[in-house]
């Protein structure tokens, strides 16, 4: 993966987890807080796609960003916009504004601040191993790369038994283990994490799931 | 609204040692580091005896006025560099002002005093490595003890 | 003990501390950085004894210190300069240099900050006791007290069985407490407690050791 210039190849994935979890355009990310990608997806688009994007970092001056413009796997069409980095000023309100070229007609307004919307990347690395004592799982994970702010993270572990509702345990603080108690004993599990931002100073979505392992107690 | 005053030690943490980094990165760059002019930067010094006895109004001038001269030249500098990788680098550091910029204005710095207050020492710089140190000790100095003291107020 | 008045009556101590520590000379250090002291030791000083010293605050004039001279317990001669409040100057660069008087050798020469030559006093009141679970020690103390540094402080607790070898345990973000687990049941431990900054906008030296307490788990 990319680190630090916006969306990588899993742009696709991102903007799966934020058109589920955000229902204000234009969407927008950053996955270690030195970039910030804007975008919004259409299944009409207008004919030419002439769509115009500018944003505002408070205090400064209205500044124009060149949209890219790309079919999606689920047929609609995405307009984004990558950020110089210069402009990606955490704890500032960022005012988004879409319009129709040639008219003064916004299509998407929003306000945002790039500390708000952390989508980090997902954990890597999880093992879950049974412990001596029978129907406990310990569980350990690596957390994705964000300088400096390791514990303000939050993660959340899901496990289920085969066949049975998964169950979640929230792991605060940064911490990047955890023990699970009170399994059956003999029985296969499936276990995955994902991270967010703690929500203190900064905040955002939950990343994607991380690759599953399984194993029994 | 204005923001909610900030006191999560680790934002500015955050910010310092992002500061120190660009600092060591660029510590070693002679030649092509530089500038063709001169420029303006807040003077980095704190004399705990001085600081504690200055009233509230007194500090957030100075450190709000050292604020401004510092994102001046840091915005200055990136036009005077020619190194993309250089640019870069302080595009990041501006960007980060910017966001102690408002964790300052979350606490009022910004106030203006009663009478306008004398302007903050400065010094003069013509390096970048130079204008990074300058910018990690001001923000280690004056723009964390303003904030120590003002998230103690607010708590209090 | 003074409180940010120089060297306190432990002059010997901290100079210990810091010959063990500080490979170049003069040592600097202060307590509270309000203060400042700088020194250096020779077994065969000049006769009569006259070393100069002057220092620097960056973009201002030099400065002249007066040297006082005195023999350490380790027979070494010990040349300090205690510095007036007013060029104690934190986050700024300090050059320092001492010469040989009437002649303009510079026998040492060094730049630093005063806030990264930290040298606090040992952390007090430090007491540890055993808990309900065997084999578990609950540990406070209190830290050296400065207005800026509270949050900024990381503290070493040393603890060990009798005949034992210490082990170490690192306290981070200011935190003055800490939970030992899985000791020996029923065997008398004592315990210590050092304290430094934690390098991010103060630095320096670890602290003398705080007295030490013994405890039986």
């Amino acid at each position: 993966t990319q680190e630090g210039s916006g969306p990588s190849d899993d742009f696709n994935t991102q903007a799966a987890l934020l058109l589920n979890e955000e229902p204000l355009d234009p969407k927008c990310f950053t996955r270690c807080l030195e970039d910030l990608t804007c975008f919004w997806e259409s299944r009409d688009p207008p004919n030419p796609l002439d769509y115009g994007f500018f944003y505002v970092v408070e205090g400064d001056t209205p500044q124009h960003c060149n949209l890219s413009v790309g079919r999606t796997p689920w047929n609609t069409v995405r307009f984004s916009c990558i950020f110089p980095p210069q402009d990606t000023p955490s704890f500032t309100s960022l005012h988004l504004r879409a319009y129709i070229s040639n008219s003064s007609n916004i299509v998407h307004a929003r306000t945002i601040m790039v500390n708000q919307v952390v989508l980090l990347d997902p954990p890597s690395n999880l093992t879950a191993r049974a412990t001596e004592t029978p129907g406990q799982l310990a569980v350990r994970w690596q957390p994705p790369y964000l300088r400096y702010l390791e514990s303000s993270l939050r993660h959340e572990v899901a496990f289920a038994a085969e066949g049975a509702e998964p169950q979640m345990v929230d792991i605060p603080d940064g911490h990047t283990e955890c023990l699970i108690l009170n399994l059956q004993g003999r029985t296969r599990y499936t276990l995955a994490v994902r991270v967010r931002p703690d929500g203190v100073s900064y905040s955002g979505y939950w990343s994607a799931w991380s690759a599953s392992v399984t194993v029994v107690t | 609204s204005p923001p909610r005053p900030m006191c999560d030690t680790r934002v500015m943490e955050k910010f310092i040692k992002e500061a120190k980094d660009a600092e060591h990165a660029m510590g070693g760059c002679t030649n092509s580091c530089n500038f063709t002019e001169v420029l303006t930067v807040p003077d980095t010094k704190v004399n705990f005896n001085e600081w504690k006895k200055m009233d509230r109004q007194t500090q957030a001038a100075e450190v709000w006025g050292g604020q401004a001269l510092l994102l001046a030249a840091l915005l200055r500098a990136r036009e005077l560099v020619s190194d993309p990788s250089v640019a870069q680098q302080l595009s990041r550091t501006y960007s980060n002002l910017r966001g102690v910029t408002q964790v300052l204005r979350s606490h009022d710095a910004q106030v203006e005093p009663a009478s306008p207050p004398a302007p903050p020492p400065t010094l003069s710089v013509q390096t970048l490595p130079k204008l990074l140190s300058v910018h990690s000790n001001f923000l280690r100095g004056r723009v964390k003890l303003f904030l120590t003291d003002a998230c103690r107020t607010d708590a209090g």
